[in-house]
């Protein structure tokens, strides 16, 4: 932890943003899918309550809020109240630990007539040496919010509703930590940055003693060059994991009626609601990082575009402020061309059935990651005899 | 008192928070969830310590996976009727605290009498592990531990055949192919 | 490399047997085995030399250095016979038992020639590990014989004769261990062999029970006393010998109990001169009362088996009292006395066998008349009555008469009541005699449904070397004292240092 | 904590590896006591789990303190042998319950010939 | 012909005999089963005549023969040899066993005739025979006691040889046992002996006996004298041990002639003689034999008035008879002894083949109170019986009349005798006279009581032949031992041929006197005379005054009762010893044995089950308490740990 009054409240300010980031992120997503399954769908969706129906968000949470709250008297009270509050754990904790721009520093300025020292900080929630793990543990989580809902409601759909969730998740889990597994050896970290700061500048790699260098010079060192097939499978089994079609057995309409859910409304609901988007994010942001360069941009690395905002004449502090600024925006922008894709699929695909899920989780991706993960390792311990 | 003591109290509490809530709660779900809780703890005790990759491991596997076994068995069953959480027989029961009393104790005797008292603070006669402790980690996994951690494996292999043998009901999950 | 082979031979056919592949020639392949090794057994006339005490045919090789146990046999006077004895019987016992054992032959077979290698190696082992181990591995053939081709009650018979033994043999083996610890005190190299026990000198304090040597004399006494067995550690005997098989018996009485009087020999006597010495009068007079009491009880049996067995505990007595004295005849009576009980009382088992076999009851009561109807069989139970009844000419006389002055060396007056035993022997046995043989046709020899055939050609060719023996034993006993003669010499003159030296290696 | 520590408070403050080790001992006694006294079976599968958590702690602790990497390969062990026994463990209840309906470990004994 | 072989001839002729009818048993006839045996008796007898001739080429006092067919056993000081040893005494008593031996063979050829064991019969005699001589010639007290054990079995067999009926086959048990405790007393003789001594050949042992006599109770000599003497009661049916004697009548008659007239029960006698040095140096044993013998007479013989069976009659004349042959020996006169050993093998030997020769003709009828006036349907059994009748009542001139009569003189003249020995000894011929008398006058005289259905018939001359050959012996027999006293009167002055035979071998009696003759034929008229009375009563009472008997019977009733049974000596003993014994052993069997040392055992074996159990109790597969103990355990284990 910091070690000043200074840093100490930023740091803690900046934990609050970040979640106040994802959560508000939520509606602003909720909005895009409706819309965004409207036109697939070709159809209006919401456009009544302000301009493109932007407002419908506040109309939403409006309606969430002042709904009553109530429990099924089968229900376990604790459990069903506790749920949702544990829902938004696990996808905050791990969101916050994906950086999502270059670290912003502060150079030493008088206040208060004391000196503060110069100051480095990251534009994520905390650095973890072992981020990965650490996100994978934490996402891992998730499946007891399931349960306690499915159990704590007391309902028979919800119960299977959450037998099935916390399985899914679980047998996918396997198979997402061991499609980055490539990944992690490929960079030789669980840091998240490390990771992204190695796939800045354009593809080049050592291979036998020899630099081989990509002849075109905008194309990224990214690890989708590196890693194709862990990047299909990862980002099938965050599908899986974040419940959404095609494998959203947990919330099956046809046969269970809203899955672990199903007695829920009003703002516990919403929670699930912002778990699961939460989800969706965590899994767009892994992939952007660990696949494409997180906040990296194509063509230019940090240092050369601090050097093209120094010759705009700006100062050394503000330089590297919109410096990290950029970076944020770039990072922003593939992380929501991930979601993009989260939402199209979903409207897109249609549900898998219960077995075929399970037998494509075991059966095909996890021996897929399995050989991926060994190809990996040889190619590496070849390519760098 | 420094963020470290107040972390390790903090941690300390909950985790033996989470653990007497394991023991004493009649019904087998609260259990499993106050376990699961006392795991993340426990992982929390390690970053603590310093070990962020095992508490990583620990949440993945314990919390991620053990626990959510357990939670799914215990839904499974239908324990309604299981209110009562001890074995019966007074007598018993207060020779079995007894015995776990003793060696608590003789254990914390043991650990306060030991030659170094409590006197060493976190970090005190550590030099570092060089280079990145995880990396030196798994080095000796790999190369020290290598046959335990192959025999492990194998292990692992025998209980997963076991257990599916075990509670497969007839013609398995997927009916008949 | 003749006394390992002579040792071990059994166990290799009892390999070959449990590998043998067809079941019905597994009794004339035994038999052929068994004659084999006797006659085998013979080689060791032509290879002993009688004429000294010291070990012969000696083999001896480290076994586990770190303890000093060996892996050693040797032969001396005192053992020669009992080893002739053991392997004579066997072809017998094996052609006795043909009819009789007629189910689990192969087990049977394996167990009895196991039986054959743990006796012989009891008697061989001059190692004390060793010979606990023979000791030991004795009881399990045992075990078996009488647990499974037994009588009716012969769980019951095996658990008692197996732990009897084995409590015994438990203080003997702390006792060995003892003297090992002894060894490595005296001589800085722990050892297990014999003659280094006979090297050390145990403390002794007389009239103080609780000195080193008179402990250890008693552990060793202790369990040859079950074995034997003296007075009141006799009641497993009767058991086992009622519930044994025919073939099981004899070996009992005929080899197993001499092993306890003959470790009194080789262990006991000296290794505690002094103790030995010392507490021999309990022994002589558990002896006389052995004597007495077994002839009483063996006289109101209703069984004729157990009326044998009652009648080998009081042999045993005599052989007991015998060794005792201490003097050259009771050692030399002693030591005759075992072959004679071994090849009477044995004779007498595979009698009172053939009659079970044909009649399929022991009780004297249902007999009687026997002699008009067995003629034969009369005659050969006849002789062997005699020699158990010590009449002169026959074996026993030459055994009996021999303790009996060896006692009254030792002390009048136990010779005295000894001698009551003659008396009583005679009463019980011929009182048996007249009761199965004599007077009217009882109700199993009677009916004339199934008259009872008398002996065919294999049990003749089983009794005449039994009776040959009982003659020859009577007629010409030097034959068979003149080899222990020079043993027994050497143990009478210099009990208190008796010191075993190996031939050829002074 | 500088000037005026007394005994007690430096006991707070200054964490150091007994802490660790008294928590890992608290923590398997409370698992020791689950296990002996609890009836159903799968809460003492738990509470082996919990004992087997205390000792992981001590572990890494010593470890630690120690500054040796091997006390958390111990643990890596320790936790797959914890992950195999509580999947034998529970395939093992849940056989029985779809059998006999039942967990309470008394009731296993009936399981013995 | 050599001496070795000569002995070795003896001795094996008879065992032959006994090998091939024992084999051949089934194979052959009663008749050549008896040639068979009677041969091989003759043989022998052929043999000791030989030696004996042998023994007359030697010089007066080195007239022995030791033949030694090498040693039997040794060990350590002990050595016994197979060494037969022919002297004066021997080679007499040889000639008596072979010959009278061979007699009774033939005469058993007619006997048995008829019976189906025959062969097994012959066996047997030969068998005895063959014992008997080695008892005879037996150089040391081992070898001796070899046939003194051999006779004994002989008997055995003999007496039981009609085993199906389980009385006779009990009293050949009874006799044998009987025996044995007898023999286990020789046994303890031998032993103190050999102690003493160190050796137990029996030369050596007469010339280490001391001519000093040894007055204590306890010496050594006493007691191995009085041992071997027991043991002499037990053979030759003796007080206590008398017993067996009479049941032994049950085996066929010429076997109570052969063993229990003629041969074996003079054994003891014999064994004396032989020993007769070391018996003298012991006046207390020869006091107890003395004394033994003399009551052995008295009371045999009033048993002896009162039996009605012809045979019982015979027998307990025969333990009287002995008895004055231990009188004799008490006394000190072992000449004396041997003599009416000698006479006393020829007449009861004729009297017992004579009734058997009665009892053939009665159909095994044996009671006297059948019979009477047999003399017209047997004259020549009658004549024979009558010669023994008047030897052994001792008419002057019959074998008899000598040898008692010197008995009886020396019990009175020797310093070892005394006059109460010797009016014993009267009384008893007086009652011998009687009951004999009786006995033929039952038997033989008066009018015949004989039952219609049998028809009695002279035996076969092979029967009678021999009868007549031992009354022509019982008649001459008493010529080879005639007092001075007679021979001073007598023509030619024959002196007593045995006595200088035996001389050599009979140490005299210390301090014998020469005595004057007149008290010597005093004591021979009295006894005599009285003698002729009781028989004269006798002859009167059991003719012609049946019913006078009757009445003095009943008058004394309860007297008569007890001494027909035999003063119910053996209901004491099977009341008061056997029978006791029996019980005793059942209950040590019982309660020793079954209660008292199994239970022990048992409660040991509870004791270690009860334990057991209780540790199974904490097995019951509750996995909690397991999982306590294991606790405890570690509590345990680290409280030791800490501790240290």
């Amino acid at each position: 932890m910091g070690n000043d009054i200074f840093e100490i409240t930023v740091n803690s300010v900046k934990l609050i943003v970040v979640f106040l980031l994802m959560v508000q992120a939520v509606p602003i997503l909720v909005w895009l899918e409706r819309r965004g399954s409207a036109f697939i769908q070709n159809r209006f969706g919401p456009n009544r309550v302000g301009p493109l129906g932007l407002l419908q968000l506040l109309a939403d949470a409006v309606k969430f809020i002042t709904k009553e709250d109530f429990a099924p008297d089968k229900a376990i009270r604790k459990l069903f109240y506790a749920a949702p509050v544990f829902a938004l754990i696990p996808a905050t904790l791990a969101y916050a630990a994906i950086p999502m721009s270059l670290p912003f520093i502060v150079p030493a300025f008088e206040m208060f007539g004391s000196s503060w020292g110069p100051y480095k900080f990251l534009v994520q929630g905390y650095e973890i040496g072992v981020g990965i793990v650490f996100i994978l543990g934490v996402s891992s989580l998730a499946a007891y919010t399931i349960l306690m809902a499915g159990w704590g409601s007391g309902s028979k759909f919800s119960l299977l509703g959450a037998l099935r969730a916390s399985a899914q998740v679980i047998s996918y889990e396997l198979a997402l930590g061991l499609s980055i597994v490539g990944v992690i050896l490929l960079y030789g970290t669980f840091s998240l940055s490390d990771m992204i700061l190695a796939q800045q500048g354009p593809l080049q790699f050592v291979a036998f003693g020899y630099t081989v260098t990509s002849a075109v010079s905008w194309i990224p060192n990214w690890g989708i060059f590196y890693q194709p097939v862990g990047f299909v499978l990862f980002f099938a089994a965050a599908f899986a994991e974040s419940n959404r079609l095609p494998f959203d057995l947990a919330e099956g309409e046809a046969e269970l009626v809203a899955g672990f859910h199903t007695e829920y409304g009003g703002f516990k609901m919403l929670m699930f609601f912002i778990g699961e988007y939460g989800h969706m994010m965590i899994a767009s942001g892994l992939a952007t990082t660990f696949f494409f360069g997180g906040y990296g941009i194509p063509g230019i690395t940090p240092a050369e575009l601090q050097q093209v905002i120094l010759s705009w004449g700006f100062s050394e502090a503000a330089a590297g402020g919109l410096n990290s600024l950029i970076h944020f925006l770039s990072y922003n922008v593939k992380f929501a061309i991930f979601l993009w894709i989260f939402i199209q699929v979903r409207w897109t695909l249609p549900r898998f059935r219960y077995d075929q899920l399970m037998d494509l989780g075991w059966k095909t991706m996890l021996p897929w990651a399995l050989a991926n993960t060994v190809v990996t390792a040889i190619a590496i311990y070849v390519v760098t005899l | 008192m420094t963020a470290d003591a107040f972390l390790f109290w903090f941690l300390a509490i909950t985790t033996i928070a989470g653990g007497i809530t394991v023991v004493s709660v009649a019904n087998p779900i609260y259990a499993a969830l106050s376990l699961a809780f006392t795991m993340v703890s426990v992982a929390a005790v390690f970053v603590t310590l310093e070990a962020y990759f095992v508490a990583g491991v620990q949440l993945i596997v314990y919390a991620g996976a053990v626990m959510v076994l357990f939670v799914m068995v215990l839904m499974l069953f239908d324990l309604k009727h299981e209110l009562e959480a001890f074995a019966r027989g007074k007598v018993s029961g207060a020779i079995k605290l007894l015995t776990a009393g003793l060696l608590g104790g003789l254990l914390i005797g043991a650990i306060a009498y030991s030659p170094e008292g409590s006197k060493i603070a976190v970090g005190a006669n550590q030099v570092a592990v060089a280079g990145d402790p995880t990396k030196n980690l798994g080095y000796r996994l790999f190369t020290q531990h290598i046959f335990a951690f192959e025999a492990l494996g194998v292990l692992l292999l025998v209980i997963a055949v076991g257990a599916v043998a075990l509670s497969r009901s007839k013609g398995g999950t997927h009916g008949q192919r | 490399m003749i006394l390992s082979t002579v040792v071990f031979l059994p166990i290799l056919f009892a390999l070959i047997i449990t590998l043998w592949p067809q079941k019905s020639s597994l009794k004339p392949i035994a038999l052929g085995f068994s004659l084999a090794h006797f006659i085998f057994s013979l080689i060791l006339f032509q290879s002993f030399d009688p004429s000294t005490a010291q070990l012969q045919l000696v083999e001896r090789h480290m076994w586990i250095p770190k303890f000093g146990i060996q892996y050693f046999l040797a032969l001396d006077g005192i053992s020669f016979w009992l080893i002739l004895l053991t392997t004579f019987l066997a072809p017998l016992i094996l052609l006795a038992s043909w009819k009789s054992i007629e189910e689990k032959v192969r087990g049977f077979l394996v167990c009895f020639f196991v039986l054959q290698t743990a006796m012989l190696g009891s008697f061989l082992a001059f190692d004390a590990i060793l010979f606990y181990i023979f000791w030991e591995l004795s009881l399990i053939p045992m075990y078996f014989i009488v647990g499974i081709w037994g009588g009716s009650r012969r769980i019951y018979a095996t658990v008692k004769f197996f732990i009897y033994t084995m409590a015994g043999s438990v203080l003997m083996l702390v006792a060995i261990i003892y003297m090992m610890y002894l060894t490595q005190q005296a001589f800085g190299q722990m050892s297990s062999s014999l003659l280094d026990f006979y090297k050390l000198n145990i403390p002794f304090i007389g009239n103080e029970f609780f000195s080193m040597q008179t402990l250890l004399f008693f552990a060793f006494a202790l369990a040859f006393a079950i074995k034997v067995p003296l007075f009141p550690l006799h009641t497993w005997l009767p058991d086992a010998h009622v519930e044994a098989p025919t073939p099981g018996s004899v070996v009992l009485a005929g080899v197993m109990l001499k092993m306890g009087t003959f470790c009194y020999i080789r262990w006991v006597l000296p290794l505690f001169p002094e103790a030995s010495e010392y507490w021999s009068w309990i022994f002589v007079l558990l002896g006389v009362i052995g004597i007495i009491y077994g002839a009483l009880v063996a006289m109101v049996q209703p069984d004729i088996k157990k009326l044998v067995a009652y009648s080998s505990v009081s042999h045993m007595g005599y052989i007991i009292i015998g060794l005792f004295a201490m003097n050259h005849q009771g050692l030399q009576g002693g030591l005759y006395q075992m072959l004679n009980h071994g090849i009477s009382t044995g004779a007498l088992f595979i009698l009172i066998g053939m009659i079970y076999e044909r009649t399929h009851s022991r009780e004297i009561s249902q007999y009687g008349g026997l002699a008009s109807v067995l003629p034969n069989f009369t005659i050969f139970f006849f002789i062997i009555t005699l020699s158990s009844i010590a009449v002169p000419l026959t074996n026993g006389f030459v055994g009996e008469f021999l303790i009996l002055l060896g006692v009254y060396k030792y002390s009048p007056w136990s010779a005295g009541f000894a001698a009551t035993g003659v008396v009583l022997g005679a009463a019980y046995m011929l009182w048996m005699f007249k009761r199965v043989f004599y007077g009217e046709k009882g109700p199993l020899v009677a009916d004339e449904k199934h008259p009872l055939m008398d002996l065919n050609l294999r049990e003749v060719f089983v009794l005449v070397p039994f009776v040959v023996m009982v003659f020859w034993m009577g007629i010409f006993p030097n034959t068979f004292l003149k080899f222990s003669e020079a043993s027994v010499d050497y143990l009478v003159k210099n009990k208190s240092s008796y010191q075993l030296t190996v031939k050829g290696e002074q | 904590m500088d000037s005026v520590s007394s005994e007690g408070l430096s006991l707070i403050t200054n964490v150091g590896l007994n802490h660790y080790l008294v928590l890992s001992t608290a923590l398997f006694c409370l698992g020791l006591i689950g296990v002996l006294l609890r009836r159903n079976a799968i809460v003492m599968l738990m509470s082996i789990e919990l004992m087997l958590n205390a000792v992981n702690i001590s572990f890494i602790a010593f470890g630690k303190y120690n500054n040796n990497i091997d006390g958390q390969i111990m643990v890596f062990f320790v936790m797959t042998i914890a992950a195999a026994e509580a999947a034998v463990g529970l395939a093992l209840a849940v056989s029985i319950f779809k059998r006999f309906k039942e967990v309470n470990i008394r009731f296993f004994e009936h399981l013995r010939g | 012909m050599s001496q070795t072989a000569l002995i070795s001839l003896l001795l094996a002729s008879p065992f032959i005999g006994f090998l091939i009818n024992g084999f051949r048993r089934k194979h052959h006839s009663g008749n050549v089963a008896g040639a068979i045996a009677s041969v091989a008796v003759f043989i022998s007898f052929l043999c000791s005549i030989a030696l004996w001739i042998e023994l007359q080429g030697l010089p007066k006092d080195a007239r022995s023969i030791l033949v030694n067919f090498g040693s039997w056993i040794s060990v350590g000081g002990l050595n016994v040899n197979f060494g037969f040893l022919v002297d004066q005494l021997s080679s007499l008593m040889i000639l008596i066993i072979t010959g009278v031996g061979f007699l009774i063979h033939l005469f058993s050829i007619g006997y048995m005739h008829h019976d189906p064991g025959v062969a097994k019969y012959f066996a047997y005699l030969n068998f005895f025979i063959f014992n008997m001589l080695v008892l005879v010639l037996g150089d040391s007290l081992v070898t001796l006691f070899v046939g003194w054990e051999g006779v004994g079995l002989a008997s055995y067999l003999l007496i039981g040889f009609w085993f199906t009926d389980k009385d006779k086959a009990s009293a050949g048990m009874k006799a044998f046992i009987t025996n044995r405790i007898g023999d286990a007393a020789f046994l303890i003789g031998m032993f103190i002996f050999f102690t003493s001594f160190g050796t137990l050949n029996i030369q050596e042992l007469n010339a280490l006996a001391p001519t000093i006599a040894e007055s204590t109770w306890y010496g050594i000599i006493t007691l191995g004298t009085l041992f071997l003497f027991i043991g002499a009661t037990g053979k030759s049916a003796q007080i206590p041990l008398y017993v067996w004697l009479p049941d032994a009548m049950a085996g066929p008659t010429p076997v109570s002639a052969l063993i229990h007239a003629a041969t074996m029960v003079t054994a003891g006698v014999y064994m004396i003689v032989r020993m007769n040095p070391l018996f003298l140096a012991a006046p207390n044993t020869m006091l107890v034999i003395a004394v033994i013998g003399a009551l052995t007479v008295i009371i045999a013989a009033s048993i002896g008035i009162v039996q009605n069976d012809i045979k019982k009659v015979l027998a307990y004349s025969t333990v009287s008879q002995l008895g004055y042959m231990f009188l004799a020996c008490g006394v000190g006169a072992f000449t004396a002894a041997f003599f009416h050993l000698m006479t006393h093998a020829f007449f009861k030997a004729l009297m017992f083949l004579g009734s058997g020769s009665v009892i053939h003709a009665m159909h095994e009828e044996q009671d006297i109170r059948k019979m009477g006036g047999l003399k017209k349907y047997l004259p020549w059994t009658h004549l024979t019986f009558m010669i023994g009748w008047l030897a052994i009542i001792g008419t002057p001139g019959f074998s008899g009349f000598f040898s008692k009569d010197e008995i009886l003189w020396l019990s009175w003249h020797s310093p070892l005798g005394h006059w109460s020995l010797w009016g014993l000894g009267v009384l008893g011929a007086t009652m011998t006279a009687f009951y004999m008398t009786r006995l033929m006058a039952l038997t033989f005289w008066g009018e015949s009581r004989v039952p219609k259905s049998t028809h009695p018939h002279e035996s076969s001359p092979i029967m009678l032949i021999p009868l007549f050959v031992l009354a022509a012996l019982s008649v001459v027999g008493g010529y080879v031992g005639i007092p001075h006293v007679i021979g001073a009167i007598l023509p030619g002055h024959p002196e007593n041929i045995l006595a200088n035979w035996l001389g050599p071998i009979i140490r005299p009696i210390p301090g014998i006197t020469e005595a004057e003759a007149s008290t010597e034929w005093t004591l021979m008229g009295i006894s005599v005379g009285l003698a002729l009375i009781s028989s004269l009563t006798a002859y009167t009472l059991y003719t012609k005054k049946q019913e006078l008997v009757r009445a003095m019977t009943e008058k004394i009733r309860p007297v008569y009762e007890l001494v027909y049974k035999k003063y119910l000596v053996d209901e004491f003993y099977f009341g008061f010893i056997i029978n006791p014994l029996v019980r005793i052993s059942e209950n040590i069997w019982a309660y020793i044995d079954v209660r008292f040392i199994d239970k022990c055992t048992f409660w040991a074996g509870d004791l270690i089950k009860g334990g057991g159990s209780f540790v199974r109790s904490l097995q019951n597969g509750n996995l909690q308490q397991y999982a306590m103990y294991i606790g405890l355990g570690l509590v345990l284990t680290l409280t030791f740990v800490m501790m240290r």
